[in-house]
């Protein structure tokens, strides 16, 4: 499905696009070294400016770029990086149809959670640390984005893994939130190594047809211009290396345990982070190495099936959690499952979008879920709550436009790219007909699980809270508010964006012709779903009663997120401890201690007959030392 | 320089720098020291380094040998006692030094061996030894050793008050 | 004209004394000031081999040993003030704190 | 070197001489009129002309007395006649060496100031400079670094607490000065480019900006107010004369001294206050020049010119000279008699904290001017 890259397309040099990974790097440099003199008003200030003028910079580009012919791009070479032998690395930015998308959702999401930050952390006393974090992780992940080859995107790749880390166990006191932190940061390595391996394989595939380069544009030429350098097998494997890369940035099967137990990090951290952008870098490498992932339609498949499979796994664990970040971050990981299912089916201007639309909706709900908590004094579990409809207006009304949107109703967002993915699923390039199926039960079971947070959250008359908080609910200030409307008007026109048209020249992005039945099907199950939450939840008052109770059988497999976790401890965890253990025992403290120790007995035996000479006294060693020098000397006359 | 002038500014600077090692006492020693630095620096003068000789008195006399007086009258130190001297100390680093003194003398006395030091001095260059060659030299071959000096000097004015400012 | 290596002569004996002002003397203050006499009679061979070469860079040297003997006189007199003030002497033998 | 260079230099010598050393007790009386004016008293006013045994009987008493019998005759014959005392346990030698010690950096500085231009006699073009030295002021700045000698020798040697502590003062002191001194001009000598007096003293020759006669200081005011606090401070006068301070320290220094050593030691604080002021003029005022004075005559800015005699124009540089210096002394007295005298920690916070970094904020402005005339071509 190559699209064919005419001679309309043009390459235009600027120097405009350093600006938009510099100014968020300016709010990192200002909230280190100023923020303690200006203080908390000033970092209110400038932390969000910066990214808004990023945002400025980056419509700049888009706008540039939509100015030119289809298939351009916009390139900002800073300087030549690393030059070793034949290979030449540039420090260079370059913006394409891909890329204009992602840096303006990267930064107009990122400037609203920024500025929803501003009063969410209001009562924190580290305001300049995390929004140095902030900052960081924005300039690293627009990094990631806009850098012209594999290496660049690697260093964002690994930036937006460290600003997670720090933000995860932002609170750090906290023994569990500074664990959530570590154990992200530690799978997260394991999918680096990864995506590492994968692209030294392409690299060293590459340079063994004397090609010496990282650069995706050059690369993309040389495979379209001869590709028999890269052999199926060789294709395959690359391919699959670097999804273990993605599976791990981007919470998939098996990589995807971090995710929810990164939801200890303040909730526009899991908005912007752990929803909107960064979990989404998977997706986006695999886009932007679509040319890569054609050579094997093996790898694709593998992407896919792993994609479907986790977007039921994360859906059906989210029906049954009572945390209300819980539910959001799997259902995160099931939305992200879309998208990998969207792009290993060959479908990548459908996932792209619905990586957008999933920016939109569910930085809202991760929004409206961090006002929810703002308001109930931190209290995170829903079934402390209900009936907080009357008394947060707008934090429940956008709320449920986010649950709308992402159900699949039809009009609202979520419809428009959830079901162009399940389409494409159906009868795309690299069609798999099983896995639409898959994906509409998927769809059933995120209309439902959504809608049961909303009702068991909002619907209701009373709050089923201590008397103290129940008092205390308010609803959030104006500049947590303002993003959540924005955002929600986003996720009710989001989808109706010519994203498809934009993207086509890059590669596949379309609709595919199936039969209507098909066509309307997920929307069917989306609204079962619906209804189904109403009937149990929004109807019965009882249905939170029930969900105190000890879970049995299948809801017990559930709420114990199928067991995963323990697993994982099993497998992986436990014999290395107890190979650890094992080498400290036995290796460590007997072989490495005894020859250290041995060693330092025979100094010491040394030393107490030579510390006579050590008399102390400064004197003596000047003698000793002017003794040397004599019979050098004396040397020196002798040998003359 | 002639030998006449040579001669008695030897012994000049060779009396004084004992003076400087075996007076009792340290306001003395550190007289006889700065008699011995601007003796030095008159040396200089017939060396063709008038610039140096300056900078001698400047640097050594005037400021490194005041350092020295205000330490010593600071710590008010007396004339030193000679029985806690260890005598066999004495004895061999007297050897030594007549021995170290014995081997320069025998090597340069030959005239340096290779180094053909008897030979006069041969025809010095127009400016030599002034401010304006030595500036030139100064800022173009030698300007990183200056400003690595000049940090070291930085350093050691920091050191010097971390070290001297009474503990709290 | 004096031949360079008289100067040399000189130049050691100077060195020499100031040796033996380190090794004999056991005032901290004054075998500092031995070692400055060290310096000086250093300085005085690289003036006159500066003059015997024909080349400045003899003189040049001087400089940076001053800078060098400043920044030195500056430490260690500020050493010796510390060390007066907690053991109450500048005697070499008594500044024995290493010693177990 | 012939004889009569030889002569030359010896009367140069002698008149720079010969000049101190009136100049010196001429500011003795200023001190002491001067400050009695200041602090609305008579001064001194004891002994009259008709006083003397010479003249006793055969002059009138005159209707009003200046003082200067007595500050210039009688007191230097009462302080020369005191008895010489050297208290038990100070070290003689020392006691007796400081005030020389004192006195000789203080005169041969002064023999580097050039108090003309160029006196041509039969041929023969004479510098009026006693010592023509090319490093000129580092010459100074070695001579003014030693002048600390005295003091400190005279403080220790004394075997008095007082005088120890004076001595200590002192030393720290002027060393911490020295540095904004040498800094200050450093300034000078980066503007001029030279380390001689006479070619900084012929630079500044002629008029700029139309009317301003071409001095130093309209080049480096920082480096004059610099020079001037630290050249006080250096002379150890008030208000820096912490190593005497009476009510503290009796005399400082030379609590233990009388007689003719002391007034050395007074002689001294006269010389280095004539030696900054003469340092002043040299390299901020032009030294000996005159305003459109030039070898030949009066240059005037509209085209006029009136020719003066060689010289009439050596007479009156040299006399403009030593007017500048007399007014820099004067300024110097006043200043003493103006201001309180310092503490010890206001004294270092001056020297380390204001001056030295002034000075050196003077040096790269003056680098860098430099740096973009040159570059401009200016």
């Amino acid at each position: 499905m190559e699209h064919a890259h005419t001679a309309a397309q043009a390459i235009e040099a600027v120097s405009y696009l350093r600006w938009i990974v510099f100014f968020p790097l300016i709010g990192v440099l200002f909230n280190i070294f100023l923020a303690p003199k200006f203080g908390r008003r000033a970092v209110n200030l400038v932390a969000p400016g910066v990214i808004l003028a990023a945002f400025a910079f980056a419509w700049t580009a888009f706008e540039h770029l939509n100015g030119l012919p289809p298939g351009s791009a916009l390139v900002d070479h800073l300087y030549p990086w690393i030059t070793a032998g034949n290979l030449q690395v540039d420090f260079s930015l370059r913006v394409d149809a891909l890329t204009a998308v992602m840096i303006l959702i990267i930064t107009g999401v990122g400037a609203l959670i920024h500025i929803y930050s501003t009063g969410y952390m209001a009562h924190d006393e580290d305001v300049a640390r995390y929004f140095t974090y902030l900052n960081l992780f924005t300039a690293s992940m627009l990094l990631l984005v806009l850098g012209e080859n594999l290496l660049l995107l690697f260093v964002g790749w690994e930036g937006v893994g460290l600003c997670s880390y720090l933000l995860i166990g932002f609170w750090y006191t906290d023994d569990e939130k500074a664990s959530a932190g570590k154990k992200a940061f530690i799978v997260n390595r394991i999918g680096d190594a990864g995506f590492l391996l994968g692209m030294f394989l392409l690299f060293w595939t590459l340079v063994a047809n004397g090609v010496w380069t990282l650069s995706f544009s050059e690369i993309q030429r040389a495979i379209a211009e001869h590709p028999e350098f890269i052999s199926g097998g060789v294709a395959t494997a690359i391919c699959l290396l670097l999804f273990i890369g993605a599976t791990g940035k981007s919470a998939q099967i098996p990589l995807y345990v971090w995710l929810p137990d990164a939801m200890a990090g303040p909730t526009p951290v899991s908005a912007l982070i752990h929803a909107a952008t960064m979990v989404t870098a998977g997706v986006y490498m695999i886009a932007r190495l679509h040319f890569l992932f054609e050579l094997s339609p093996t790898a694709l498949a593998v992407v896919a099936y792993v994609a479907a499979f986790t977007a039921i796994l994360a859906a059906s664990i989210a029906l049954v959690q009572t945390d209300i970040k819980k539910v959001l971050a799997y259902s995160t990981v099931s939305q992200l499952g879309y998208m990998f299912l969207g792009v290993g089916v060959g479908a990548y201007g459908a996932g792209v979008f619905h990586l957008m639309t999933h920016a939109f909706f569910k930085a809202l709900l991760f929004l409206g879920a961090g006002s929810v908590i703002h308001g109930m004094s931190d209290e995170q579990d829903i079934r402390k709550m209900g009936g907080l409809l009357r008394k947060m207006p707008f934090t429940g009304w956008t709320f449920l436009i986010g649950c709308i949107a992402i159900a699949g109703v039809p009009y609202f967002s979520g419809y428009y790219s959830k079901d162009l993915i399940l389409e494409e699923a159906y009868a795309g390039p690299h069609a798999q007909p099983l896995l639409y199926w898959v994906g509409t039960i998927g769809a059933g079971m995120t209309a439902f699980y959504m809608f049961r947070l909303f009702f068991v959250t909002f619907w209701g008359s009373e709050v089923r809270a201590s008397h103290d908080v129940v008092h205390h609910v308010h609803e959030s200030p104006w500049s947590m508010v303002i993003p959540l409307v924005i955002l929600a008007v986003l996720s009710v026109l989001g989808g109706n964006l010519p994203l498809l048209n934009w993207l086509s020249p890059m590669f596949h992005a379309g609709h595919v012709e199936v039969p209507d039945f098909i066509r309307w099907l997920p929307t069917v199950a989306g609204a079962v779903g619906v209804v189904l939450a109403f009937v149990t939840y929004g109807m019965n008052t009882k249905a939170v009663e029930k969900m105190n109770e000890e879970p049995v059988g299948m809801r017990n497999l559930l709420w114990n997120k199928w067991f995963v976790d323990e697993a994982y401890d099993a497998a992986f965890v436990k014999p290395t401890t107890s190979l650890a253990n094992g080498f400290w025992k036995g290796v460590d403290t007997q072989v490495i201690d005894g020859t250290v120790n041995g060693t330092a007995r025979v100094m010491e035996l040394w030393g107490s007959a030579i510390r006579t000479i050590q008399t102390g006294n400064v004197q003596n060693y000047a003698m000793s030392f002017l003794v040397g020098v004599t019979v050098i000397l004396f040397l020196g006359v002798y040998l003359w | 320089m002639d030998l006449f002038t040579f001669i008695i500014l030897a012994i000049l600077l060779v009396g004084s720098a004992m003076a400087v090692v075996l007076h009792p006492s340290p306001v003395y020693s550190a007289l006889s020291l700065v008699v011995m630095m601007s003796l030095l620096a008159v040396y200089f003068l017939f060396l063709n380094a008038h610039v140096v000789g300056a900078l001698q008195i400047i640097v050594y006399a005037g400021a490194v040998m005041v350092l020295f007086l205000f330490v010593i009258m600071l710590l008010n130190l007396q004339t030193e006692s000679r029985e806690n001297q260890q005598s066999e100390m004495k004895t061999s680093a007297t050897i030594l030094c007549l021995v170290m003194v014995a081997e320069l003398a025998f090597f340069l006395g030959k005239g340096g061996g290779k180094l053909e030091l008897q030979t006069s001095q041969q025809e010095l260059p127009a400016g030599f030894g002034t401010m304006q060659a030595l500036s030139e030299r100064l800022f173009t071959d030698f300007v990183l050793p200056f400003e690595i000096t000049s940090v070291l000097l930085l350093v050691a004015a920091v050191g010097a008050v971390v070290l001297a400012r009474r503990q709290a | 004209m004096v031949p360079t290596h008289y100067h040399l002569i000189l130049s050691a004996l100077l060195f020499t004394i100031g040796a033996m002002g380190v090794l004999l003397r056991r005032n901290t203050i004054i075998i500092f000031m031995s070692v400055e006499l060290m310096l000086n009679a250093v300085n005085l061979s690289f003036v006159a081999l500066a003059q015997h070469w024909g080349s400045m860079d003899g003189q040049l040297i001087v400089f940076f040993v001053m800078a060098v003997a400043a920044a030195e006189a500056a430490v260690g007199l500020a050493i010796i003030l510390m060390v007066f003030r907690t053991k109450e002497t500048v005697n070499a033998d008594e500044l024995n704190f290493m010693r177990g | 070197m012939d004889p009569t260079t030889l002569l030359i230099d010896a009367v140069l010598v002698i008149f720079m001489f010969a000049l101190v050393m009136q100049i010196a007790p001429l500011l003795l009386w200023i001190e002491r009129k001067g400050s009695a004016v200041l602090q609305d008293r008579v001064g001194a006013n004891r002994v009259s002309i008709s006083d003397i045994p010479l003249f006793k009987g055969k002059l009138k008493k005159l209707p009003f007395n200046v003082g200067i019998v007595n500050t210039l005759i009688a007191d230097p014959i009462k302080l020369f006649t005191k008895e010489d005392f050297i208290p038990p346990g100070a070290d003689k030698l020392l006691h007796t060496l400081a005030p020389i010690v004192a006195l000789v950096p203080a005169l041969v500085t002064m023999m580097v100031i050039p108090f003309g231009d160029i006196l041509i006699i039969g041929g023969r073009e004479i510098e009026l400079q006693a010592a023509r030295l090319n490093v000129g002021i580092l010459y100074v700045l070695a001579m003014v670094s030693l002048g600390v000698y005295g003091v400190v020798l005279a403080g220790w040697a004394s075997n008095n607490r007082w005088a120890l502590l004076g001595g200590i003062r002192a030393s720290a002191q002027m060393i911490s000065y020295e540095i904004a001194m040498g800094l200050a001009l450093i300034g000078v000598v980066l503007t001029y480019g030279t380390l001689d007096l006479q070619e900084i003293n012929r630079a500044q020759g002629g008029l700029i900006l139309g009317g301003l006669p071409n001095w130093g200081i309209f080049y480096q005011p920082l480096a004059f107010l610099i020079f001037l606090t630290a050249g006080i401070a250096e002379s150890k006068r008030a208000p820096f004369d912490l190593p005497e301070a009476e009510p503290e320290l009796i005399s400082g220094y030379f609590t233990e001294y009388s007689g003719a050593k002391q007034s050395i030691f007074m002689l001294v604080d006269f010389l280095e206050s004539l030696i900054v002021a003469a340092l002043i003029t040299t390299l901020f005022f032009g030294g000996w020049q005159v305003p459109l004075l030039e070898r030949d005559g009066l240059h005037f800015p509209w085209g006029g010119f009136m020719p003066l005699p060689h010289i009439v124009v050596v007479i009156i540089q040299v006399h403009a000279f030593i007017i500048k210096v007399l007014f820099f002394c004067w300024l110097q007295i006043m200043i003493r008699w103006t201001l309180p005298r310092f503490r010890y920690d206001q004294l270092m916070t001056l020297g380390w904290k204001i001056l030295l970094p002034l000075a050196l904020v003077n040096v790269m402005l003056t680098a860098l001017v430099l740096l973009i005339a040159q570059n401009l071509k200016i």
